[in-house]
């Protein structure tokens, strides 16, 4: 098998699934549905191990394939195949996509087995798959974005997956505008560089880019700013990145594999794919480099004041993305890209966990209302605490040292780059606390009535179902959200998947230690990386103090996370009381979707009602229809008025005719 | 014996017996009819009075074949036989056929004496045939009032009926006023070229340089008034709607389609043979009219309940369509008028067909409500109809529309291409009055109520008791076979011509010639 | 000299004709067997069309008006073959759809009979390739639109004054359309006698710029009332709401289509001057259009008003596309028309579909919750949706695509205002099908599953639409060298354009010093 | 002869403004008959001496005869009372109009390059005008309008019999039937016309003999 | 005396049969007046047979006398037929038709 064909059935394996699922609907049971998906996807990871044994294969300096099936178009100088590109870069990317989203499957097999619309969760859940693998192996930009744009599809057809509820339709619609803004901006990008190049493949692209452009170029410069766009909305960065905590509608697999681990990274990876365009295009990589740092320190106050259990996560996940943007911006690629699968693996497990703890209430998301579960759900806290650990960066765990490479990574480029490498210490600072603020506020105290409930053996169950958000009663008729809740202590199939998770998350960190002790990561993606310009001196110094300032910061603000939400009660609300006007900022979050709704969403709406109500009568119809029309209709009345049926008078005009045309006439000849 | 008489025996004038018989024709068979008129028996009066019309103006189609290829100029120049001269007598007796069958069964007919009516159709056939080859001013304003006199008479012809009298009183004090500013124009024309015929005021113009002289423009001018009247432009419409609305139905429909032949050809010798030299001063005032008649005929037309009056204000736009193939004054543009005369005789004469139809079957007289339900029960009526309406407004795969696009190619060609976009902006308004016809016969199921013995269809009121011999039946009244088969027939030729067009384009191609070639 | 275009335009109209004659049951059945031969024979023709070939294929000449110099004159080529293609496929759906359903329940044979000519009106206007004859096609296809409406109409008592009110204001531009094509034919001969209105003869004596300019502008006029384009869309609201399902199908697929191919067939080639000059004017008109139809259709709630606005949107596109006066734009106007019209004639039917499960009521307030009961539909309806607003995949992002980067190598501003369109249009389409199908059940919906003979239309369309997101390229490639040619003549001008331009910027740098 | 005609010329327009102005029609014939008169002395001054012969015995003789006997039958003058509002300023309009066109005319005729008009006319031989010379015209140049004039004639008789003649009067069965009033808004029934009306007296009265004058009428035409 | 003269005095007919046909009433005097126009376009053809000492305008007077007897005969032939069917003999007032 070659690596083409590997790589090939990579993504078809997904799709068929997809197809399978979704034609065989009804005679599919919903157990049935759930495994083929599962097996569809663990047999891509199988390939994608495959594709990159073959990979290896490949002499180091001629890493990469390229394969095409036919042409999509190819007129007038355009030409986008339908085609793919295999890189170090591209085959981890499938690698991480396929592996995580193979243990979701199976954790949802569980999950989700209550649920009515079992089938077709399965059915988006492999197409999603098959997208975010399409958008990593395309081999141009044009096939790049078709599968931008699908898993924004599969995503809002996830996140509105429950659609009887009005906020998951409206979330999903909510994402799906705003991921199709960063397709436009993507487009738009491609547009300017396309301009100059003529090409949209990638091989010729990167090589020349150099060629076309002068270095930090206008039109270079805004071609990437626009694909940034496209970046910072697939990955939730401000300001665009209101969609990401309404996500949280869709189930809570959904939260785990698209909104956590893979789909978000997207930006990630477009920004580590087009590294050669961005690097040559300083100016435009700076943008990208703050607007991550901005968003890894903004996501992170607010993740410090939010209440729903899957938000906090969610916030989290947008300030982890913001590292990567600002890594990948910077030049860390090796970092970033560290980064991102350790944060798959722990971000996961932490929406796993969070899932379980969820069916545990019953559907209920508020931390207000849970408390002392750690007895009562063992296995769940411990994949918790491992979770929130990698997350807080703590001394060994894997997001420890993929934290600690990329900040590193910024930090050796020196200069400026300081103070984003500071910002990442902040951001550190914030990622433990709001990670132990949930974990102690979920697990120690009191058990709630749910957790002693549990306790007992019995998993709660409202009364009536209701829509976590908005406390309305659910519209139960259709089946779904199902009737029974599962969690990870009563369900193997959660247990394995996070089981897993938790084991990658803690050793993951092997692929790359400090020091050089391992560096297999940066190996395996030198090849892709090989042609960047930026220079990472090395700086021992630098990499001590970044371990120790780590490790400082984790174990030290876990202690008062301790303090404020485990030991004493009152003192969180103490500090929210010290700061009201920033708690109030924190809690609104920033007022972003203000923001947007008054500077876009309501112009917008106006100008939609103004053509409606205004427009469309006062101009369209009353001046463009009803003033020619009226034009006629009182040329009609005036004929017909003159049309009075008295001979005289039409004797009388025959005559005012005559003397009218002699008048004339006269006039003319004199 | 004086000397003189003696010359008067001399000088037999030379009549070209063979080139008059079509005009011998009509005006002979006008006098057969009149006296078959007197046969004792109703049903002979009834019908042989009728099929001797048909047969007269057959006999005219006949001759006018005949003499296809002749070309001549007849008693002493008074007469001209040209290819114009035929195709307007080809039309007008083509619609005297067809007049005469819509109005086979019709009361007027009946009120006013078969022979006499059918007798007064011949003879006003024959003044247009001798208004269309006329060669000086005599000739023309005699055929104008051979015309015109047969016409006043018909249209008061449904004597018991008020409208139709009041039409045609108005028709004739109307028309009379034309004909004296017409005449008091020749007058003025004569007076400065000192001549009548035609050639010899074009060669008089030109000659003493007279074109721009004021005597000559009002002359002209007052002649413009007199033909455009009689030809139903506006400002000078007026009685048009009036009289057509008041007119029994067959004399609308020859009036609308015949008069308008005619005055359209005499217009046509007239000015762009006799008065050519000032052609530069009386185009602007035709293009005027055109513009006024094509706005005015629209815009009037609209909400028109009366199909009569209806068609009345659309004749008056059609009309000032015609004149802008005339006022570019080329061969194109006369060979235009004709081709769209001819196919506006199928679209009137189809459309009075199915008017006549339902007049007599329904209660409903000539109002548009009487189209109710003509799509269901006589669907090919009703598509006669439909393709009469979207003739007239110029649709396409209807001759209307080849006959619309001959007329803006001749502006264009003729440099007046703005007279074009004037057309189709008549066009345009004109859909607001056919469309609502087409849509009243097919959307609505319902039938209006049929015709009760003993009412007057034309007004609604109860009828004189003898006056309406179809109305004493009980029976359902139906608007006979031969008015159907006018629609019919007009309707096929309108689609025929649509898409065929060209016989008709061969037809009317020689019309133009030796028009134009006298300058 | 082939007959086979003239089987293929005036099959339909002989089956309606048929339709007319057989019993009242199986009027319907005629229609449709009219309907499929004539796809089987455009297939034929698609399959047999040799696409290395330059120029038309299967031209048919003959005189048909001598004294006007109209000819018959029809022929296939890059510009047409796929619109073809997608009318028959199109008037096929519509023919199973009536057949299907039953409808109409009254005068069946009538209606055969108009969706024939209609059919055959609109395969006219693609295939004529004399420009009278065009014109006369552009107008016949819609008057059997008129007595569809007035006779089987939504409502009895507005329908009437709705198709008047379309069918006056669409014939405002044909007519004035008219005098241009006549003015061209006489302008561009060279004596009384030679007038011509063969296009390929018009395309070589081009008529002098002035006169081109007016005339371009008539044209234009009539091709964006017909699209409808903003502000001439007034006949668009009332028309479609009137109208009978599959007749509004196919009216508001591929009627439209005709002035955008006018646009490309005629327009550019024969007034190359004018559509430089009015390059601007037009591409802000569409500019326009995308904005306006989009704005509306996320603000209007009836289901059909928001496919009606949004091919305001669409159609803005198209002559966005066209207006580059680019290979790639107008590459991609030609797909995006048969993509459009591919998606918008089954989305109607969705409508119909989602009506019948809302009460009759075809207001989005009135529905909603329609999926659960309806997973086939919905998902048949969610791939619509995906490709109505161009969902990156699809055909119609393909063609949108080739669009902007047209645009943009032309006008990079305009382009980028466009682009908020694809953004309008994620929010109108999405809006659509969510409150049809998704949140709480509406209060007059009864959902239930795509019955058979409803897949039967929607699905094989379906199909269409996703076998040619697959392969644009079936499309584009035979477009590729008939736009090329349509873009010519302007390319010159431009071109002249360019070097008057630059001779006077060098005559002033001489001059300065 | 300059006297002579002014002398007609003033008594033509004289008939003619009697014509327009005077209210009975009887008196509205007779000042026709003297305009004609005057006009065909006048035609005798032109040297038209057959024309205004004919001008007399047709015209001032056998049409004016019809008219007095219609006029007589059907009589009746204008009746007062305004029946449309605008009759005054119609009248104004009529009479400003009617000017314009006189004064139009009028600088045709003497603003005219033809020099001819500003004479009296070349010598003109005896032959001119006479019945000679009209015969002559009429059966050779003018052959054609000659016939037709007679056709006119022939269909003027048919035309005004069948108009008033075939139904001698009104059938006796029909003049107590109500029912026949063609237009109600015409108020005829209340005061019905005169059953046997024709007598001179009544034409030359006007309203005025048989009946009195019906009182002006508040019916307002649609 | 001069022909202007004489057309002079045709016009000043001509005219006043108009305003006669504008302001009367009576159908039967519009008769009259129509007759003043005619008899003035019968003057002004003289009027210029004289002026060129052609005979054609007399033809043309004696053709206008003709159709004139013929109009007068139809035009009371109608009024008559008016008279019978009790319509009012009044121009104002024969407007059933109108619009």
């Amino acid at each position: 098998m070659s690596l083409q064909t590997a790589a090939w059935l990579v993504l078809a394996l997904p799709l068929a699934g997809s197809l399978v699922i979704a034609l065989g609907g009804r005679w599919w049971t919903p157990r049935v549905a759930g495994w083929i998906g599962t097996v569809a996807i663990a047999l891509a990871f199988v390939f994608a191990v495959i594709a990159l044994i073959k990979l290896q294969d490949l002499p180091e300096e001629a890493r990469v394939a390229t394969s095409s099936l036919w042409d999509l178009v190819n007129v007038a100088g355009v030409r986008i195949r339908l085609g793919i590109y295999v890189d170090p870069l591209s085959v981890f990317m499938a690698l991480v996509v396929t592996g995580v989203s193979a243990l979701i499957h199976l954790y949802s097999v569980g999950y989700m087995s209550s649920d009515r619309g079992y089938t077709r969760f399965f059915a988006y859940l492999n197409f999603f798959v098959f997208s975010m693998l399409l958008l990593v192996l395309a081999g141009n930009l044009a096939l790049l974005i078709v599968g931008w744009a699908f898993v924004g599809a599969a995503s809002y057809m996830l996140i509105s997956y429950w659609y009887r509820r009005t906020t998951a339709t409206s979330a999903g619609i909510k994402a799906f505008v705003i991921n199709v803004v960063g397709d436009v901006g993507l487009v738009l990008g491609t547009f300017f560089i396309f301009r100059e190049m003529g090409v949209l493949d990638y091989g010729p692209l990167f090589e020349g880019v150099q060629g076309a452009f002068d270095k930090n170029d206008a039109s270079l410069v805004a071609g990437m700013l626009l694909i940034l766009v496209g970046a910072f909305a697939k990955s939730a960065q401000v300001p665009l990145h209101t969609w990401l905590p309404d996500a949280m509608e869709g189930p809570t697999p959904v939260s785990s594999l698209i909104h956590a681990a893979t789909m978000v990274t997207a930006g990630v990876y477009l920004i580590g794919r087009l590294h050669p365009l961005l690097e040559w295009a300083p100016t435009a990589a700076a943008v990208g480099a703050i607007v991550g740092a901005a968003t890894l320190l903004i996501a992170g106050t607010i993740g410090l004041a939010v209440t729903d259990l899957k938000r906090v996560i969610a916030y989290s996940t947008m300030s982890q993305i913001g590292y990567m943007i600002m890594a990948v911006s910077a030049a860390a690629y090796v970092g970033g890209f560290f980064h991102l699968m350790t944060h798959a693996f722990f971000k996961a497990l932490l929406f796993m966990a969070a899932g379980s703890l969820i069916s545990a209430m019953a559907g209920e998301q508020s931390l207000d209302r849970m408390r002392g579960f750690r007895k009562a759900m063992p296995f769940t806290f411990g994949c918790f605490v491992v979770g929130g650990l990698a997350l807080s960066a703590f001394p060994l765990m894997s997001g420890f040292f993929s934290k600690d490479a990329l900040l590193l990574e910024i930090g050796q480029r020196g200069g400026w780059y300081y103070a984003l490498y500071a910002a990442g210490y902040i951001g550190s600072v914030l990622t433990v606390i709001y990670t132990w603020r949930m974990i102690y506020r979920a697990f120690w105290g009191e058990p709630c009535a749910e957790a002693a409930e549990l306790e007992h053996g019995h998993i709660h169950h409202a009364e009536h179902p209701t829509n976590p958000q908005t406390g309305e009663i659910e519209d139960t008729e259709v089946g779904f959200p199902g009737e029974a809740h599962h969690i990870a202590e009563q369900t193997w199939q959660m247990r394995l998947a996070m089981g897993a998770l938790a084991v990658l998350s803690v050793i993951a960190g092997v692929l790359f230690l400090p020091f050089g002790i391992t560096e297999w990561l940066a190996n395996f993606l030198e090849p892709t990386f090989a042609d960047s310009i930026v220079e990472h001196p090395a700086n021992d110094g630098l990499e001590a103090f970044g371990l120790v300032l780590t490790s400082v910061v984790a174990v030290v603000f876990l202690a008062v996370a301790y303090r404020i939400w485990a030991v004493g009660s009152g003192r969180a609300t103490a500090w929210q009381e010290r700061f009201p006007s920033l708690h109030r900022l924190f809690v609104n979050k920033w007022y972003f979707d203000e923001l947007i709704g008054l500077v876009i969403v309501r112009p917008v709406a106006w100008v939609g009602h103004w053509a409606r109500d205004s427009f469309e009568r006062i101009v369209i119809n009353g001046a463009l229809i009803g003033g020619t029309t009226g034009i006629v209709r009182a040329g009609s009345a005036a004929v017909r008025a003159l049309q009075t049926g008295l001979l005289r008078s039409y004797a009388g005009l025959v005559v005012i005719g005559l003397s009218a045309i002699l008048l004339y006439l006269l006039l003319r000849a004199a | 014996m004086t000397p003189l008489l003696a010359a008067a025996k001399v000088q037999a004038p030379d009549i070209d017996w063979a080139g008059l018989s079509p005009l011998l024709a009509l005006l002979g068979g006008s006098i057969i009819v009149l006296m078959a008129g007197l046969l004792r028996p109703r049903a002979a009066r009834a019908h042989v009075v009728p099929f001797l019309s048909v047969a007269s103006f057959a006999a005219a189609i006949g001759c006018v074949l005949w003499q296809w290829d002749e070309r001549a100029s007849l008693i002493e120049g008074a007469l001209m036989l040209d290819p114009l001269t035929l195709i307007v007598a080809l039309i007008v007796c083509v619609a005297g056929i067809a007049t005469t069958l819509i109005a086979w069964r019709d009361e007027a007919a009946q009120e006013i004496a078969h022979g006499e009516f059918f007798a007064l159709l011949l003879m006003s056939s024959a003044g247009m045939l001798v208004l269309a080859a006329a060669q000086n001013l005599v000739s023309t304003f005699v055929g104008l009032e051979l015309l015109s006199l047969p016409l006043y008479i018909l249209c008061a012809s449904h004597l018991r009926r008020a409208s139709s009298l009041e039409s045609g009183l108005k028709y004739l004090i109307i028309g009379s006023v034309g004909s004296a500013t017409l005449l008091y124009g020749f007058a003025l024309l004569y007076g400065a070229t000192g001549a009548t015929d035609y050639a010899e005021i074009s060669a008089q113009l030109v000659k003493k340089g007279l074109s721009g002289d004021v005597l000559v423009l009002t002359g002209i001018g007052m002649t413009i008034v007199g033909l455009a009247f009689k030809a139903s432009l506006a400002p000078f419409h007026q009685w048009t709607p009036d009289v057509y609305e008041g007119a029994p139905t067959p004399v609308t429909a020859f009036m609308s389609v015949a008069t308008k032949i005619a005055a359209f050809a005499v217009i046509i010798r007239l000015f762009d043979v006799a008065l050519l030299p000032a052609v530069d001063d009386w185009r602007p005032v035709w293009v005027a009219i055109a513009v006024i008649s094509i706005l005015i005929g629209n815009v009037g037309a609209l909400g028109q309940s009366s199909l009569k009056r209806l068609l009345a204000y659309s004749s008056i736009a059609q009309a000032g369509y015609v004149l802008v193939g005339f006022v570019v004054v080329t061969e194109l543009g006369i060979e235009a008028v004709l081709f769209y005369l001819a196919v506006y005789l199928f679209a009137n004469m189809a459309a009075f067909a199915v008017v006549t139809l339902r007049e007599r079957e329904t209660a409903a007289g000539d109002d548009l409500g009487a189209m109710r339900g003509l799509g269901a029960e006589r669907p090919l009526a009703a598509l006669a109809m439909t393709l009469a309406m979207l003739s007239l407004a110029g649709i396409p795969a209807t001759a209307g529309f080849i006959g619309k696009f001959r007329l803006i190619e001749a502006a264009a060609d003729g440099g007046y291409t703005w007279l074009g976009i004037v057309i189709v902006i008549g066009s345009m308004i004109s859909l607001a009055y056919y469309l609502p016809v087409i849509a009243t016969m097919w959307r609505d199921e319902a039938q209006p109520a049929p015709i009760e013995p003993g009412v007057d269809p034309g007004t609604g009121r109860a009828a004189l008791a003898g006056a309406a011999p179809e109305a004493d039946v009980a029976a359902r009244p139906t608007g006979g076979w031969e008015t159907q088969l006018v629609a019919l027939v007009m309707g096929g030729a309108i689609l025929f011509f649509g898409i065929f067009p060209q016989p008709l384009f061969d037809l009317v191609r020689r019309g133009a010639l030796g028009i134009l070639g006298l300058i | 000299m082939t007959i086979h275009l003239s089987i293929v335009l005036w099959l339909p109209l002989a089956a309606g004709l048929l339709a007319l004659l057989v019993p009242r049951a199986a009027a319907r059945w005629v229609m449709l067997a009219g309907a499929l031969m004539t796809l089987a024979y455009a297939i034929v023709i698609a399959v047999d069309y040799d696409t290395a070939q330059r120029g038309l294929q299967y031209v048919t000449d003959e005189t048909w008006i001598r004294t006007l110099g109209i000819h018959y004159k029809l022929g296939v080529g890059g510009l047409n073959i796929v619109l073809l293609l997608t009318t028959a496929v199109l008037f096929a759906a519509a023919a199973l759809w009536a057949a299907l359903r039953d409808e109409p329940a009254e005068r069946p044979g009538l209606y055969a009979a108009l969706m024939g000519l209609a059919q055959s009106g609109v395969m006219g206007a693609f295939l004529a390739q004399d420009l009278a004859l065009f014109v006369v096609f552009f107008d016949l296809m819609l008057v059997p639109f008129y007595f569809l409406t007035l006779v089987w109409g939504t409502d009895p008592e507005k329908r009437g004054a709705a198709v008047l009110k379309l069918f006056i204001y669409t014939l405002v531009g044909s007519l004035l359309m008219l005098v241009g094509a006549i003015a061209t034919g006489v302008l561009a001969a060279e004596g009384p006698g030679s007038v011509t209105f063969v296009l390929s003869d018009l395309r070589v004596n081009l008529i002098s710029s002035g006169s081109q300019h007016w005339i371009f502008l008539v044209f234009a006029l009539a091709f964006l009332i017909k699209m409808p384009s903003f502000p001439f869309h007034g006949w668009m609201p009332d028309g479609y709401m009137q109208m009978p399902i599959a007749p509004l199908a196919v009216f508001t697929a591929i009627l439209s289509k005709v002035a955008a191919y006018g646009f490309l067939q005629i327009a550019l080639p024969l007034f190359p001057d004018a559509a430089v000059k009015y390059q601007e004017l037009l591409l802000l008109t569409a500019l326009a259009s995308i904005l306006y139809g989009s704005a509306m259709a996320f603000s209007t709630t009836q289901a059909r008003l928001v496919l009606g606005y949004s091919s305001i949107a669409q159609l803005g596109f198209i002559v966005l596309g066209i207006f580059a006066l680019d290979e790639r734009g107008a590459d991609g106007a030609l797909l995006q028309s048969a993509n459009h019209a591919l998606v918008a004639a089954p989305l109607i039917f969705v409508v119909a579909l989602l009506a019948s499960r809302a009460g009759g009521s075809e207001d989005l307030r009135d529905m909603g919750g329609i999926a659960t009961k309806a997973p086939v539909f919905a998902a048949v309806f969610l791939v619509l949706t995906f490709a109505l607003l161009a969902m990156p995949g699809s055909a119609n992002f393909i063609g949108e695509f080739m669009i902007l980067l047209g645009v943009f190598q032309a006008k990079t501003a305009i382009a980028i205002i466009a682009s908020l369109g694809v953004v309008m249009a994620a929010v109108y389409a999405l809006r659509l099908y969510i409150r049809s199908m998704h949140n709480r059940v509406g209060p007059l919906v009864q959902a239930r599953e795509l019955s058979a003979r409803e897949g039967l239309v929607l699905v094989p369309m379906l199909l269409v639409v996703l076998a040619l997101a697959l392969y644009p390229q079936f499309a584009l490639k035979r477009g590729e060298r008939a736009v090329a040619g349509s873009l010519g003549a302007t390319k010159v001008v431009q071109k002249q354009q360019d070097l008057v331009a630059q001779a006077k910027a060098r005559a002033g740098k001489d001059a300065a010093p | 002869m300059g006297f002579l005609f002014f002398l007609f010329a003033i008594v033509a327009l004289a008939g003619a403004v009697g014509v327009v102005i005077l209210r009975n029609p009887f008196y509205c014939v007779l000042a026709l008959v003297v305009h004609l008169i005057a006009l065909a002395l006048l035609f005798l001054l032109l040297e038209a001496q057959f024309v205004a012969v004919a001008q007399v015995v047709v015209y001032a003789g056998a049409v004016m005869v019809l008219y007095v006997f219609v006029v007589a039958y059907v009589g009746g003058g204008d009746r007062p009372g305004p029946l449309w509002r605008a009759t005054a300023r119609q009248r104004t309009l009529a009479i400003v109009f009617g000017l314009a066109v006189f004064i139009e005319l009028a600088i045709a005729i003497l603003g005219t390059g033809l020099k001819a008009l500003d004479t009296d006319g070349p010598k003109v031989t005896v032959a001119y005008g006479s019945p000679a010379e009209i015969g002559d015209l009429l059966l050779n140049r003018f052959l054609l309008p000659f016939e037709l004039a007679s056709f006119l004639l022939l269909l003027a008789a048919v035309g005004a019999v069948a108009l008033s003649g075939r139904r001698a009067g009104i059938p006796e069965d029909e003049i107590h039937a109500p029912e026949r009033t063609v237009d109600p808004t015409h108020d005829l029934v209340s005061s019905p016309m005169p059953p046997s009306a024709g007598s001179m007296a009544e034409g030359v009265a006007g309203y005025g003999v048989t009946r009195p004058l019906p009182a002006p009428s508040e019916e307002s035409p649609g | 005396m001069n022909i202007s003269w004489y057309l002079v005095v045709s016009a000043l007919m001509f005219s006043l049969g108009a305003v006669g046909v504008l302001i009367r009433r009576n159908p039967l005097v519009v008769l009259l007046c129509l007759e003043l126009m005619l008899n003035a376009g019968n003057l002004a053809l003289l009027g210029f047979a004289r002026m060129w000492a052609d005979g054609d305008g007399q033809i043309f007077a004696i053709v206008v006398m003709v159709v004139a007897a013929c109009e007068v005969a139809i035009g009371l032939g109608l009024i008559v037929a008016l008279y019978r069917q009790r319509l009012p003999v009044d121009v104002d007032e024969l407007r059933e038709l109108h619009g």
